[in-house]
């Protein structure tokens, strides 16, 4: 039976992480996601399912045991924020590289630099086009709620697994700090799967395993490169994940994703009631990014209205998907501040009602 | 009903479980709840406060610029968040500790005097379930008994005789809150 | 000159590449150290019969393909962070053998915190550390073991220590961590060395599967190439420079 | 008088870098005069006074040298 | 009067910032950029000028150390490739928070991951879309030949300094590695002025400086990010660069930058023998990218084909630019492998004259 | 209860706050040893009369807004790397005075690197380094100078050596490298203490003029927060157990 | 007998760590029953045998205490 | 005019300078240059190689899938590069070491025997002068003045007195090469 509890999305993310027979978690503390690593030490899995848990000198550090962990085909994650994440950026384009399979969360803040410790969604570039070197791409999942953070998880890994491919879970300090009701998955045992790419031992008669992301011979590096590139269209193919509200009447769009989404939805409703058919796209990918759900809906709205805690991020991808048709804004609040329903409304008016 | 609560006082006052005790009393009631902390760096300074919301439709943002329900407990908390309760909201305050009276005239206030009913009560621990009485009587909006079924929920184990003493709390506070300002 | 022929034949073998290393032909320069240490190291786990339970790491450096040439499982890693990944193996597959193999410029310089703190948590692998004082990979730069006044493409005058930093000697840093076991300087370019360092390994490899903690083994080595020196000039150099200041021997050894 | 022993030298393997040569005791080796395909000079036998000691085997980089004795 | 040189990229870019007056180079070997550290080493600038050369210990230090002594008001500059510009992500979004001055240098090799050594522009994105966390931007420039290194040099300090923003010199392993002919600019001497803004020692009466890039109320860090946003804008008004070959009477336009741009060239010329019509711009600075030319051009032109070493990157650019009113169509090869002239006018003819 | 007076009045001052210290109120938890450790740092910069020539460096951690207290140039750095921060501003204004202000979680866990090799290299500046065995502005977490079986956020059945590693004695460490010149341990929790760590900074800043080498001064502080501890609790407690692990006195001093 | 002193306390920056209070050796000081507005308890003189030995000021965290003595 | 002109051997036969030296003389000539290393992994194998490129007119791409020419030292460097010569386009090959004649018939092919002069020239260090002097001899696209302008600027001027030998060594370069195959 699924078992409902209140809880901190930090810390139901690592329960959820326990719960998805995760093997390891490697982390460094920052604000605010040291709850994930906390609740981890707390419940201590190790004794539990052999989750191994392990505070790392760094956050470089922590994904370069991620990648040693994941390169012998176990479930790893790790987490951090903003400026942790930078830092990872180096192992995340190993990983890709590597094709190993991972999770990495990031419970964003306000940027650019130490910033501010308050929730943000300035990371989408970084997350979406690939932060670190090369051209690689991230599954990127984008939750809303507590319940989301938990089941994409579970989705993360096996989105991990299934592409051999690092995934993120992009969300942020609202999502993170908050506590909401959430529907626990129950308890998948921890798997003993011994996979043919995995570093856990030379099998006698078979090759020994090598995992690298080195080529010597450019040659050799364009066919993973071309490798890496069909992964990704199937991924594009497969894999979208988004979440419409009201659009079968819509004659305005907004888009907005994570906790920018549950709150723009608030002020899609207030425009409703004010006489405005206001339809809502949630992506819960933004990579792979709804962009063919996008496009339809283009045919039938007057404009789009995109709202995010940056200055301007994804709006880039809405605008590549509606390809100059409509005119596509864009509404910010950034630096930790959070947007309200009827600022939101506001913009709405003001960009395309005239105001 | 769509209720949002701001709580806010020293930390030690035990105001962020209150609004964890409200939100598991919401779910034992079937609402949609959210909890949010303040995390930023005034956390440091001894300071603390949480946003509680308890609903029945879906709850969009955690954080709000404006709320029907300030419980402030201390002056900076006061400071700070009689300004953003909604015209026509609640302020509820401790009457202790507080040096500047709330200056608000759109709003309902409450005072209560909490501190001094859980000296009272000889316990002091009990201070925060007091004002959570004070505000179930003027916003009657959770049972008594869900909102003690949550307390269970927060409160470990090990403290889970001290049940009745709360529910205690829970009825003295509804007698002792008091109002100061009544619209209409 | 002609030998006895019937010599040559499988009974009287008595030495010859280990099936641990692969048939590949190696890529090291001619004389480099990095290739005996490789075969001393492959006949170590050959003779513990350990190598099916083996994981190695070795990360960029001369010693980047190291994968193409042990046969053992092996990962590549990102410059410095060798420690870190073991780390994440071993974590999660105790009873495997691991063991990463470093050049100095990787160990010393760049992975500095991930030496230190793997050492200090005393994780149960091998590091097996090159040092030849150089960066051997992208052309022979300075690392932080070059030795003082030795050049280097990026100390062209030599290595001033007053704005270049001191060479380091990292084991003896590390040797004072609890969580080091064993700590031992070799080199492997005489066969006494090259043997002596094998049986180094094969204690190092003995205390992993005790769990002892941490054992480093650095390996004084060479590098014609970047020294512009031959293989025989540049092992006499080492003897006469990188010795003094690198002295063979234990550093830690279990109480 | 020391065992008898022999050595085969996979010379297309030899990078020539002398190191054997430099620690045979028996002075058996030397380099050729001529280049194995990679452009190399490799070692060579130049008599039969092996004695198996596996020296020049167990220092050489490439693992070119295998080494036999008479048991 | 000027010097004319043969020169390798590598080592004129070294050369430059010396007489640019450069106070500092941190660096860290990593092909194929070492002979930028290895050039100063043995000029010694130190001895000539005073400019200080130090090999770091790590890119991270490097980017940190460039850090420290942009706040004293200096011309600091660091380089690396790819895996190593990684790891700078974390100190560049520090400094652009900041608002330092500074200049780094990527001379890009292919990824994802250790990759390969060979040339690749496969880190467009992480150039300009802003491979650190939070919402920031480098100042982009583009050389496509050793004169171009050398002159960017000297005007990457002068934007450095004019907008206090890191700018990056977004360069690749041939047009660090190749020589050809360049003309140096004679020395500038060192600056020794002291900027209001720098750690140099309070001065009397005045108030102690702070450099931070942290502020403790979300209110406060988006007034920093609408202060940062609103110098984009002054950058994107004022210093965009491009060059533009025969778009006069052009059909088509190609789109492609760095080495790529002179490669593209001829492939531009054999079209234009064959009858073509093909005019070609090149972005010198990627980020401001050159919107306003490409729009101007699209209302005369039928398609645009950029070219990239890689798998796709800047064309996001140009297709935001163009906003759908002609198609955009990329070709890349990446990895390291570099596109011939034959090659990119077939692509060419495939996709828009019907092959 | 009445003082006379007329003793307040200013021939007969005898101590006030430095004016190396601005008069903002620190935010720093009730009796915790940051605070005063600015104190001492900024007398001795009053003293040595240098407020115009110093600039400062505090990463991330409970101190990052030390700029807003120490009335001289200060720059706020990246987590762990206040000493490539230094080097880059010392390297190109070799003249002025300059210190890191690094928590025990910036300087020896993920600022190890930075650390050792600023050392290394006996840059010449001062590091302070404040050990309070955990990371006090994050809310607690085990620092790389945590007790053994001391409790923290990460650590809450107490910190496990065998898994979570040994506390790093991170100013032995750096004693062992040629390039530290003056490596001092101290406290600051009473009077003496105090006094005593002032002159070790001045003695520390007179030794970078004479441009000897890099100076580490560790302070083995408090962070009653959260130890969850009153300040005098939290005092005692550091005597207790800190102390013995990390005892005060010279690590290293001029020969 | 010793020289006599006296502290001037500012009561509103003071966080109530009695760290002051504890290194006394006069016993001068002690804690207010009353709060500041910052809601902390605050050290107050409680005699007048302060010796202005600078002690409680030294280590005040919060540089609270301004120390008097007669010259 | 415009020449493309890879050069390979191994390290030590001073491919890498061959190709400076014709990219000075192009400088002093007026010409547009390009000179690129292979930077790859192979050259730590011993073995090294370059692209030359002189030309009247800006130079796109400094790395060539084919070219005008090839100057070959050994047998791995033929084997690499003898495939990309255009059709019609210059073999020039060291006699010394190459064990596997040339196979294509579309092209011109010139051998050399460079390391035999130079030893009868008594310095091997001026080998590769002998080898530009037999290309310039075939692909006369550069004055030798200019040549010599160019290796003047490559040469350490602790090596200046060496000029006249190298000037030397260009011209018995120019008499020894001969065609192999030549087309029509
Ligand atoms: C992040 C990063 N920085 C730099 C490099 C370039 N690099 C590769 S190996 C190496 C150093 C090699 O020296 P060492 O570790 O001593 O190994 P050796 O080659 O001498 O055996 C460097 C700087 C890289 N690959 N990645
Ligand atoms: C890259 C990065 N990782 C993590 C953090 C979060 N963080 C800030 S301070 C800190 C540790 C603080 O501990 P310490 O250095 O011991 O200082 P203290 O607060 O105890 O004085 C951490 C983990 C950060 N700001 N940046
Ligand atoms: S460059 Fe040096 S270390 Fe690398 S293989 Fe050659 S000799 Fe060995
Ligand atoms: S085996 Fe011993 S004796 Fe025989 S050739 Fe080798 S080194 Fe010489
Ligand atoms: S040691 Fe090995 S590679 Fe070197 S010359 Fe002897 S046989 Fe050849
Ligand atoms: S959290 Fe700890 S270290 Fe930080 S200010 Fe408070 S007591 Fe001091
Ligand atoms: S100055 Fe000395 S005697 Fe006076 S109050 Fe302070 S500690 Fe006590
Ligand atoms: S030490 Fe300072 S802050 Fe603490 S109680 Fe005394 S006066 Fe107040
Ligand atoms: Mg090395
Ligand atoms: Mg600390």
């Amino acid at each position: 039976m699924k078992e409902l509890r209140l809880m901190k999305g930090n810390e139901a993310l690592a329960e959820a992480a326990i719960r998805a027979g995760a093997d390891a978690y490697f982390g460094y503390p920052i604000t605010p996601q040291s709850e994930i690593i906390e609740y981890f030490m707390a419940e201590n899995p190790e004794e539990k399912t052999g989750m191994v848990i392990l505070q790392a000198e760094s956050e470089i550090a922590a994904i370069n045991m991620v990648y040693g962990a994941a390169g012998c085909g176990k479930k790893a994650i790790t987490s951090s924020s903003s400026p942790g994440i930078s830092l990872k950026q180096e192992g995340l384009s190993y990983i890709a590289g590597a094709e190993l399979p991972c999770v990495v969360v990031n419970i964003t803040r306000g940027g650019p630099g130490l910033g501010t410790i308050q929730p943000s969604q300035s990371d989408y570039f970084q997350a979406v086009k690939g932060g670190g070197h090369g051209d690689y791409k991230l599954i990127v999942l984008a939750p809303a709620t507590v319940q989301e953070t938990v089941d994409y998880v579970k989705l993360a890994f096996e989105l991990a697994f299934k592409y051999r491919n690092p995934v993120m879970i992009l969300s942020d300090g609202i999502i993170g700090q908050m506590m909401e009701k959430v529907e626990l998955f129950e308890q998948i045992p921890r798997s003993d799967k011994e996979y043919d790419w995995a570093t856990i031992g030379k099998k006698p008669g078979k090759d020994h395993v090598i995992i690298t992301s080195l080529q010597l011979q450019p040659e050799e590096q364009e066919k993973v490169n071309l490798r890496l590139q069909a992964k990704y269209r199937e991924v594009e193919k497969n894999e979208v994940m988004y979440k419409t509200y009201d659009i079968e009447d819509a004659e305005y769009l907004f888009v907005a994703y994570g906790s920018c989404g549950r709150i723009t939805q608030k002020a899609m409703e207030m425009a409703r009631k004010k006489g405005y058919k206001v339809g809502q796209i949630r992506p819960q990918t933004l990579y792979p990014f709804p962009v063919e759900i996008i496009k339809k809906v283009t045919g039938q709205v007057k404009g789009i209205l995109t709202v995010e805690m940056n200055t301007g991020q994804m709006v880039e991808d809405v605008r590549l998907a509606v390809s100059g048709k409509i005119p596509v804004e864009h509404y910010g609040r950034f630096g930790g501040m959070i947007p309200s329903p009827d600022e939101i409304l506001n913009a709405f008016e003001q960009k395309f009602i005239g105001g | 009903m769509n209720e949002e609560i701001v709580i806010a006082g020293f930390g030690g006052q035990g105001v962020l479980s209150m609004g964890q005790i409200l939100c598991y009393g919401g779910v034992m009631q079937n609402k949609e709840v959210s909890w949010f902390p303040s995390y930023g760096p005034e956390m440091r300074g001894g300071t603390a406060n949480c946003t509680a919301i308890i609903s029945d439709e879906k709850i969009s943002s955690p954080i709000l610029n404006t709320y029907d329900t300030a419980i402030v407990l201390n002056q900076p908390s006061m400071d700070k968040f009689e300004d953003g309760i909604k015209p026509g909201g609640m302020l509820i305050y401790e009457i202790n500790g507080i040096t500047r009276k709330p200056k608000r005239d759109d709003i309902n206030i409450c005072q209560i005097a909490a501190y001094d009913e859980s000296i009272k009560m000889k316990n002091t621990k009990i201070f925060n379930m007091i004002v959570i009485g004070g505000f179930l009587k003027v916003k009657p909006i959770l049972e008594i008994e869900n909102v003690i079924k949550g307390l269970e929920k927060v409160l470990p184990e090990r403290y889970h005789d001290l049940i009745p003493l709360n529910e205690e709390a829970i009825r003295r506070g509804k007698e002792i809150i008091s109002y100061g300002h009544k619209l209409n | 000159m002609i030998m006895a022929e019937n010599l040559i034949k499988p009974e009287n073998l008595v030495y010859e590449k280990t099936k641990v290393m692969t048939d590949r032909v190696l890529h090291y320069c001619p004389g480099c150290g990095h290739s005996t240490t490789h075969r001393m190291l492959a006949e170590a786990i050959d003779e513990l019969g350990i190598q099916g339970e083996t994981i190695g790491i070795a990360p960029v450096g001369c010693s980047v393909l190291a994968y193409y040439y042990f046969d053992v499982d092996m990962t590549e890693a990102a410059h410095g962070r060798a420690p870190a990944v073991a780390t994440g193996i071993k974590r999660v597959l105790p009873e495997k053998y691991v063991f990463t193999y470093q050049g100095d410029g990787d160990l010393a310089a760049i992975g500095t915190s991930e030496t230190i703190h793997a050492c200090n948590r005393g994780e149960n692998f091998l590091i097996v550390f090159i040092n030849n004082g150089i960066y051997g990979m992208t052309g022979g730069q300075m690392a932080p073991t070059t030795l003082e006044n030795m050049k280097s493409t990026t100390s062209p005058r030599g290595r001033d220590v007053k704005t270049m930093g001191n060479p380091l000697k990292i084991s003896e840093l590390v040797a004072n961590l609890p969580g080091t076991y064993y700590v031992s300087r070799h080199s492997v370019h005489t066969p006494a060395n090259a043997r002596k360092i094998k049986r180094a390994f094969k204690k190092a490899l003995e205390y992993q599967k005790e769990k002892k903690g941490t054992c480093l083994i650095e390996v004084v080595s060479n590098c014609p190439s970047n020294w512009k020196m031959t293989p025989l000039e540049s092992n006499k150099w080492m003897e006469e420079n990188m010795f003094p200041f690198y002295p063979l021997g234990d550093i830690k050894v279990p109480k | 008088m020391a065992k008898k022993g022999d050595v085969v030298i996979q010379t297309e393997r030899c990078k020539g870098c002398e190191i054997c040569i430099s620690t045979c005791p028996q002075s058996v080796l030397a380099m050729s005069d001529e280049v194995n395909s990679k452009g190399y000079r490799y070692a060579v036998k130049v008599n039969s006074e092996c004695t198996g000691c596996t020296n020049c085997a167990v220092v050489c980089p490439d693992a070119v040298i295998t080494v036999y004795r008479e048991k």
